[in-house]
């Protein structure tokens, strides 16, 4: 379906990526409507349950972004995120969620156009994949 | 006047949450002697046409078993529903929806098509599949429908309380039949086990250091590990973290690690995203390549994560 | 016009098991289905598990018998990964696999198939059970019954962690070694255990062989197939239930064939039919030939009466005696009479027994290495054991790093499904003369059937045990016209 | 009872009404769930729009209000204080960020309006499970450890001291003043060291409030911000401090003769000494690697000759133990190992030294009274300063030191001052000369003639190798053109780092350790002298290349921080936003313990439990995440708050 408009969330940190979307916005520089954010004070804080709910509850797409490796503003917790993700990837493919569908990626506050980019990337991505028949 | 009416029953199931209710012996005697038990197909012979006879609310307590994967099961799940006050699952399976929930990963025709035509053993050359209507020479016969995924009991019927397990711990049916008999109150949806994680009581706790991590998975068949040290910390598979405590930890004290089978604790909507957190976030390295080996040196996560769990899990089935 | 005679499981709504018979406008009886209900799917979603899991998930298949699919699944994980588990490994799996047939089929005699006889075949529905055989028998002996029942699943407790599902079973041994202390409480249990099967087969002979009326029953044509047998046997042709080569015999008792448990594919078949979710078996070089008995027919039968009928005898000496004295008693080898399932189970009753005192005394069972580290890649494997209700086969194939690609299960009851067919059916055809249906004739085809102990869990994950029976007669729009219920 | 939620939409001036259609937003929040009064607002973070929010929430009792505007990051505290000051808890208030992620971001007004009613619904699901915090209050210790006595550790004293805090000035060496106590004079000003931080160093040893601790470090450290213990060894100096007036009788009978390490082992001292005039407190100490008692021998020289009975042989370390509230991480900084860069020829020819060495060489107390002599003790008649030894060079370091130019101007225009016959030239690649008196400094300096300016094309394009006696270097010139030039004397100047221990250190006090061995700051923009350790507070050179004043500065800033957030008598506020455990929940698995960079989750043995010290804990969530048994909440930020958020976003 051509009119097909994905649905994605998107977990950014409240530090970097938040504050790098944040930016993208006092630039006034559009980008995807289809991207709904969920702010969280660390990309360790995303809970591969909130993944699996977005998906239930109808999400095409879901995008954590986190602070660059070295500069989270709680040390570590982006790799806590990662490490999670590398399972999860693998995990999502035997329901048959194609890997696409989620992203995990590294935004700085000063990074406004790298988020715009990854989110028109996502969503051009997503569209293409077509919709995720949603869970009853 | 007369005793409080039990009823027990089995939807898909394999007969040991039964096993494990002749495994009360001898409170058998007990709950006998508090109650009727007006209905057990497995040891009774009533009739299906007597449990409709009930009046609604007739019986005071209904155990039932198994997940529902067949209409029938479904059928007799809401009618024991509209004839029963309280109503206890019993089992992993009516629980959590039990291991046959695995079988949510693959499509029904995929599963017909597997035992009925592509197993090396069965001849079958015009491909025929049990038929839910079918005439033999004439003879008009039939059989209940295989539904598309396997649900949990809860996902067909209101229930009342839970007795978690494959199989079940005997103590908390004793428990569970007797506070229901004793009008004990409880809040909806109590789980007759632990509150906290199996952890709590495995005596394999202290032997995990406190800065435990995951180097790669190791599983069962490739080598023999220390019996006195907790399996995580020894790279090994167990959900004992992210599963209720209540089985007396009848594998670890066999030597092997849990599955999970008495489900999530209370809080926790989805038993094998949490296990898989808590396990991917103790792996011992921040590299992306070699996270992507570890994570290959973990066979089927969903299998894992979700061996009894998937029909109550949040994406529930395979998409699509 | 043309009636039909549901037999049901309470009643084909609520399922696990039904049977169906059908009588012509003469009331002859045509045919009688026995259906199974239900299906799970196990041979697909057991593909891309870790083969090294499948004892721990093939034997939720069954409640009834979790052992038996334990065991069969960690023989094809030996055989999977060719490797051999070490002999105190092979002897513990024994020991508990004997202890469990020995409950198992205590609990079928005292609980479900023993009060036909303990009780009475005419005693009211609701004394022919349990608590039937404790006033029959007595509560002493009704206490014991539990109690060594108990005991013998405690063993399984001692050896696996649960009574009910044992999780020790891995690919060249199993998860843990049996200390001193507890091999010495399990010496004890089993001391037990051999006496209580002593007393069991006493009061076989005090009940039932002194009793003219059940031997006739025994005996009497009503319950007569003359069919293949199969079972497993050791390498002296004696009954084994663990291990050994399948051995077929023909309706005369010569050996038909024998062999390895990984060839079966070569000598059994399943039918699939379109009016139940079970398969039935039968023997390929022979072929389907329907539900008819006979040398020409590959129909077949398992389980105890087939294991003795397949085997030369008991591999230990008092079930041998009373392997001897069954066949002498019922007129020489192989006997034929679907009721003789009872005391053929007692036998192996005893064999059970006498094996564990075998393997509990064998001071090897204590030795602290129980695995053997598989060294090959996986790529196929066949596992078999005599499961109460009849040979079982796993059968795996796997990718290099031993996810599975491919899984069949051929469970006990399905090589005995079409026998049961034809068993009620020809009971019932003796027994339904037009609408002159009378009540004891429930019990007769109820006994029929129970006879074989069919594990509908096994056959197709359902009903596990037994089934209360009720006729209903019903014509061709289905209208009620008379319901007796049994008893 | 029912919550009573209030939803307002700031217009923001035309930025947000333009954008999307807020008639419509008003309306379709009116018609959410609990719900009972949406407004749309002109500008609502003004003072008639703080008005209107305070009497809504009396007059209609509003029990939750979502705020539909800019950025949390801009408004969030604003309208916190007036839910406070309203008499609401500040925490039952929730934002949607219409206005960077949808007015902003979105031109389709009709596209940004959807997305606006998806992102209130979703404030108004999260909302109604908020629950009301209070921020904790906890005791906490005044006093502050200092490590080290360079001017940064010495100014963050004395500003502490001078606030009548009490300081425990921590120092390895048995004498204070770090580097800078080694200079003869600093630039751009050419002021004479000494007379710099003399003053200083004086207060500092006399203040009634710091407890000086020379020739003692620091070995262990526990609990956390305002509430840390720490451990000293204080090392057994074997002089009596009191006593001793420095006078040096002890020197000459002392029979050992070891190199200085003071002076960069120009020339050597005895094993009882102090290494250099002037050095503070003028008080000796024995070295016991080198002292004969120490090997075994007989030996009593030191203290037949003391006239003040201030030597003790008996004298033991000391184990004492501090209750501090935070911690001057002020350790200073080492130099580049020039042996690492064979293409200078460092340690394998005489007269090829490293600006340390020329320093002390300078100095009126270093080994040769100040006189700049070859090896031969003649005079050179050329020096070369070489620029950016080991550093701005990925294969060493890529940072610039920042201060070496300055300083290597310093030399040259000190090696004129006392060889004015001498020609001096630097080899640089770039000069870096910030702040405001250094680019002066420089003309001035290189205005003088016998000072070649030599530009090379790269830090490390050159080369220097020994002929008969003189150093000869090869070069690129910026043009690239290869050159040489022989010279007598050759200065280096390496690139400073962290100190060599740094690692050690930064495991002992938890901060994280960025390149080069230098300490890393909390946020290096806005938060540079504190890190991610609450409570360890780090200045001068070992956070990174810096001049005096940048030092002095940063020690008294961290002076600052501590002096604005420990007050005497008043309690630590700690955010609420922070994890809990619930012991009822709790299994114990350990899983949580080793996920907390800050380490505030510890494994109680007996209850068999992990607990949250609220007081460490920054609320980031990672172990809540991790929790199997979603034991631990991360409040305000819990499971229930956010699920209904992605339920509300996606409905």
């Amino acid at each position: 379906m051509s009119d097909f408009e994905p649905k994605i969330i998107g977990f950014l940190c409240n530090w970097c990526s938040y504050e790098g979307a944040d930016s993208a916005g006092k630039a006034q520089r559009e980008y995807p409507a289809n991207l709904k954010v969920v702010r969280v004070m660390c990309s360790g804080r995303v809970d591969p349950q909130f993944i699996l709910k977005a998906f239930k509850e109808g999400a095409d797409g879901v995008l954590i972004l986190g602070c660059h490796p070295g500069d989270c503003h709680y040390k570590e917790g982006n790799y806590k995120m990662l490490r999670r993700f590398s399972l999860l990837k693998k995990m999502l493919e035997q329901f048959g969620i194609e890997e696409e569908r989620l992203r995990l990626d590294w935004v700085s506050a000063s990074e406004s156009e790298k988020f715009i980019k990854i989110v028109s990337d996502m969503t051009a991505k997503v569209r293409s994949l077509g919709p995720l028949s949603k869970y009853e | 006047m007369s005793k409080p009416k039990i009823a027990l029953y089995w939807c898909s199931s394999c007969g040991g949450c039964e096993e494990s209710v002749v495994d009360i012996a001898e409170n058998v005697l007990t709950v006998r002697e508090l109650a009727d038990i007006v209905f057990w197909p497995v040891a009774l012979d009533v009739k299906y046409k007597d449990v409709e006879a009930f009046a609604d609310n007739e019986i005071a307590v209904t155990l039932i078993n198994g997940s529902i994967r067949m209409d029938e099961q479904e059928h007799m799940a809401k009618l024991l529903r509209r004839k029963s006050q309280k109503i206890i699952a019993q089992g992993a399976c009516a629980h959590i929806g039990g291991i046959y929930g695995l079988a949510n990963l693959n499509k029904k025709g995929e599963c017909l098509d597997k035992a009925y035509k592509e197993v090396p053993s069965v001849k079958n050359p015009k491909g025929v599949l049990p038929q839910v209507k079918t005439k033999d020479c004439g003879r008009e016969l039939e059989l209940p429908d295989f539904h598309d995924t396997v649900r949990s009991l809860d996902q067909v019927i209101t229930v009342d309380y839970y007795i978690p397990g494959c199989p079940p711990n005997p103590k908390y049916i004793v428990e569970a039949v007797l506070a229901v008999l004793g009008n004990k109150d409880l809040p909806f949806g109590y789980v007759f086990a632990e509150r906290r994680s199996l952890c709590h009581s495995c005596h394999l706790v202290d032997s995990k250091p406190q800065d435990s991590v995951i180097n790669k998975i190791k599983r069962v068949h490739e080598w023999v590990w220390d019996p006195e040290k907790c399996f995580l910390a020894q790279d090994m598979i167990c959900l004992g973290p992210a599963t209720r405590g209540g089985c007396e930890e009848r594998c670890i004290k066999g030597n092997m690690p849990c599955r999970g089978c008495y489900g999530p604790v209370e809080n926790v909507e989805d038993q094998g995203g949490k296990f898989l957190s808590a396990l991917a976030s103790i792996i011992n390295s921040n590299d992306e390549k070699q996270l992507k080996k570890i994570a290959g040196s973990f066979p089927d996560i969903a299998g894992f994560c979700y061996r009894y769990s998937l029909p109550t899990s949040l994406l529930k089935k395979k998409v699509g | 016009m043309t009636k039909k005679i549901t037999i049901d499981a309470i009643t084909r709504l609520e399922g696990h098991g039904k049977i169906e018979i059908f009588v012509d406008d003469k009331g002859d009886v045509e045919r009688a289905y026995l259906q199974v209900p239900e299906f799970k799917g196990f041979e697909k979603f057991c593909e891309g598990r870790p083969a090294e899991e499948m004892p721990v998930i093939t034997q939720k298949v069954c409640g009834v018998c979790p052992v038996a699919h334990h065991t069969a699944s960690s023989k094809a994980l030996d055989a999977l990964w060719k490797v051999d588990p070490p002999r105190a490994a092979k002897k513990i799996r024994e020991l508990m696999y004997n202890a469990f047939i020995f409950e198992d089929h205590l609990l079928h005699f005292f609980f479900l198939g023993g009060p036909d006889f303990v009780v009475g075949p005419q005693a009211p529905a609701l004394e022919r059970n349990i608590f039937g055989v404790i006033d029959k028998v007595g509560v002493e002996i009704a206490k014991k019954v539990i109690d060594i029942r108990k005991k013998v699943r405690g063993i399984n407790a001692i050896i696996s962690g649960s009574p009910l599902y044992p999780v020790c079973g891995l690919p060249g041994g199993i998860s843990k070694a049996l200390k001193k202390n507890e091999r010495d409480d399990i010496a004890n249990v089993v001391k037990e255990a051999l006496e209580f099967a002593k007393f069991t087969l006493k009061l076989w002979e005090d009940i039932v062989l002194k009793n003219k009326e059940y031997v006739d029953l025994i005996l009497s044509d009503i319950y007569f197939h003359k069919t293949y047998y199969m079972g497993l046997v050791d390498k002296n042709n004696k009954v084994n239930f663990y291990d050994g080569k399948i051995r077929v015999v023909d309706p005369d008792g010569k050996e038909f064939e024998k062999f390895e448990a990984k060839d079966y594919l070569k000598h059994l078949e399943e039918r699939v039919e379109t009016w139940s979710y079970m398969k039935f078996l039968y023997l390929k070089k022979i072929g389907w030939k329907g539900f008819v008995d006979g040398k020409e027919s590959g129909v077949y039968r398992v389980a105890p009466l087939a294991r003795l009928n397949a085997s030369d005898g008991m591999a230990t000496p008092l079930a041998q005696m009373e392997y001897e004295r069954m066949y002498k008693h019922l007129g020489g080898k192989p006997v034929h009479n679907t009721m003789a399932y009872h005391w053929a189970r007692l036998v192996e009753v005893l064999y059970a027994a006498e094996r564990m005192e075998e393997l509990i005394q064998d001071d090897e069972i204590i030795d602290p290495t129980v695995r053997n580290i598989p060294e090959h890649l996986p790529t196929e494997g066949v596992g078999v054991v005599e499961a109460p209700r009849g040979t079982l086969f796993h059968h795996y194939k796997t990718d290099k790093n031993g996810m599975l690609t491919a899984v069949n299960l051929l469970v006990a009851t399905q090589n005995n499904a079409a026998a049961i067919c034809m068993s009620i059916e020809k009971a019932a055809k003796r027994l339904i003369k037009g609408d002159n249906i009378s009540e004891g004739l429930l019990n007769m085809i109820e006994m029929a059937f129970r006879a074989y102990d069919p594990c509908l869990a096994c056959a197709t994950h359902s009903l596990p045990g037994e089934m209360p029976l009720k006729v209903s007669i019903y014509n061709r729009k289905r209208k009620l016209l008379k319901e007796i219920v049994r008893g | 009872m029912a919550e009573r939620v209030g939803v307002y939409i700031c217009e923001c001036g035309p930025n947000i009404k333009e954008a999307v259609d807020v008639g419509e937003l008003t309306i379709y929040a009116q018609g959410l769930e609990s719900v009972v009064l949406a407004k749309p607002f002109n500008l609502l973070c003004s003072a008639s729009g703080q008005e209107l929010l305070s009497k809504d929430i009396k007059e209609h009792g509003l029990t939750r209000v979502v705020i539909a505007a800019c950025s949390p990051k801009e408004h969030e505290a604003t309208f916190e204080k007036v839910l406070k000051n309203a008499g609401l808890n500040p925490f039952l208030l929730q934002v949607a960020n219409i206005r960077e992620q949808c007015a902003w971001t979105i031109k389709d007004k009709r596209a940004a309006t959807q997305k606006a009613k998806a992102m209130i619904k979703a404030a108004v699901n999260r909302v109604i499970h908020h629950e009301p915090l209070e921020a904790k209050e906890i005791d906490c210790q005044t006093d502050v450890l200092v490590v080290g006595s360079g001017v940064a550790g010495l100014s963050a004293a004395l500003t502490l001291a001078q606030k009548n805090r009490k300081v425990y000035l921590v120092e390895k060496l048995p004498w204070i003043g770090g580097q800078v106590a080694r200079y003869e004079k600093v630039f751009p000003t050419l002021e004479c060291a000494s007379c710099v931080t003399a003053p200083v160093l004086d207060e500092v040893l006399h203040h009634g409030h710091t407890d000086l601790m020379s020739n003692s470090e620091v070995e262990g450290l526990t609990g956390f911000y305002g509430n840390f213990i720490v451990k000293v060894r204080k090392k057994a100096r074997l002089v009596d401090l009191r006593a001793c007036i420095g006078c040096g009788a002890c020197f000459e009978a002392c029979p050992v003769k070891v190199k200085n390490e003071f002076n960069e082992n120009m020339d050597e001292r005895h094993a009882i000494y102090i290494p250099f005039a002037g050095a503070l407190p003028a008080v000796a100490a024995i070295d016991r690697k080198n002292c004969l008692r120490f090997k075994g021998q007989v030996c009593e020289a030191c203290l037949k000759a003391c006239p003040f009975a201030a030597i003790n042989y008996d004298e033991k370390d000391q184990l004492v133990e501090l209750k501090v509230g935070a911690i001057v991480l002020a350790v200073g900084f080492d130099l580049f190992d020039a042996r690492k860069a064979p293409q200078y020829s460092y340690g394998k020819a005489e007269n090829i030294m490293t600006a340390f060495e020329f320093e002390r060489m300078l100095n009126s107390t270093g080994p040769t009274a100040g006189k700049i002599l070859m090896k031969n003790k003649k005079p050179p008649k050329t020096i070369a300063f070489i620029h950016c030894v080991g550093s701005r060079v990925k294969k060493f370091n890529e940072h610039c030191s920042g201060v070496c130019c300055s300083y290597l101007l310093k030399f040259a225009h000190m090696a004129k001052e006392k060889l004015p016959k001498a020609t001096v030239c630097e080899f640089y690649s770039d000069l870096c000369l910030p702040g405001k008196e250094a680019q002066e400094f420089c003309d001035k300096v290189t205005g003088k003639k016998g000072i070649e300016l030599l530009h090379m094309s790269g830090a490390d394009s050159i080369k220097i190798t020994v002929k008969n006696n003189k150093a000869f270097i090869q070069y690129a010139d910026v043009s690239g053109k290869n050159k040489n030039k022989t010279v007598d004397m050759v200065v280096l100047a390496p690139a400073m780092q962290g100190v060599k221990d740094s690692k050690e250190l930064a495991k002992l006090f938890d901060v994280s350790l960025g390149k080069a061995g230098f300490f890393v700051e909390e946020n290096n923009q806005l938060a540079p002298v504190s890190t991610t350790t609450k409570g360890v507070f780090i200045a001068g050179c070992c956070a990174g290349p810096k001049d005096i004043p940048a030092s002095v500065a940063q020690g008294q800033a961290a002076a600052g921080c501590i002096l604005l957030r420990l007050v005497p008598g008043e309690k630590l506020t700690i955010s609420p936003r922070v994890a809990v455990v619930d012991s009822e929940l709790c299994s114990g698995c350990k899983t949580c313990l080793n996920l907390c960079p800050f380490k505030a989750i510890t494994y109680d043995e007996k209850e068999k439990q992990c607990v949250v010290n609220e007081v460490l804990c920054r609320g980031c969530g990672t172990c809540v995440a991790a929790c199997p048994s979603a034991a631990i909440k991360a409040r305000h930020f819990t499971n229930k708050q956010i699920s209904a958020e992605i339920k509300g976003l996606l409905e």
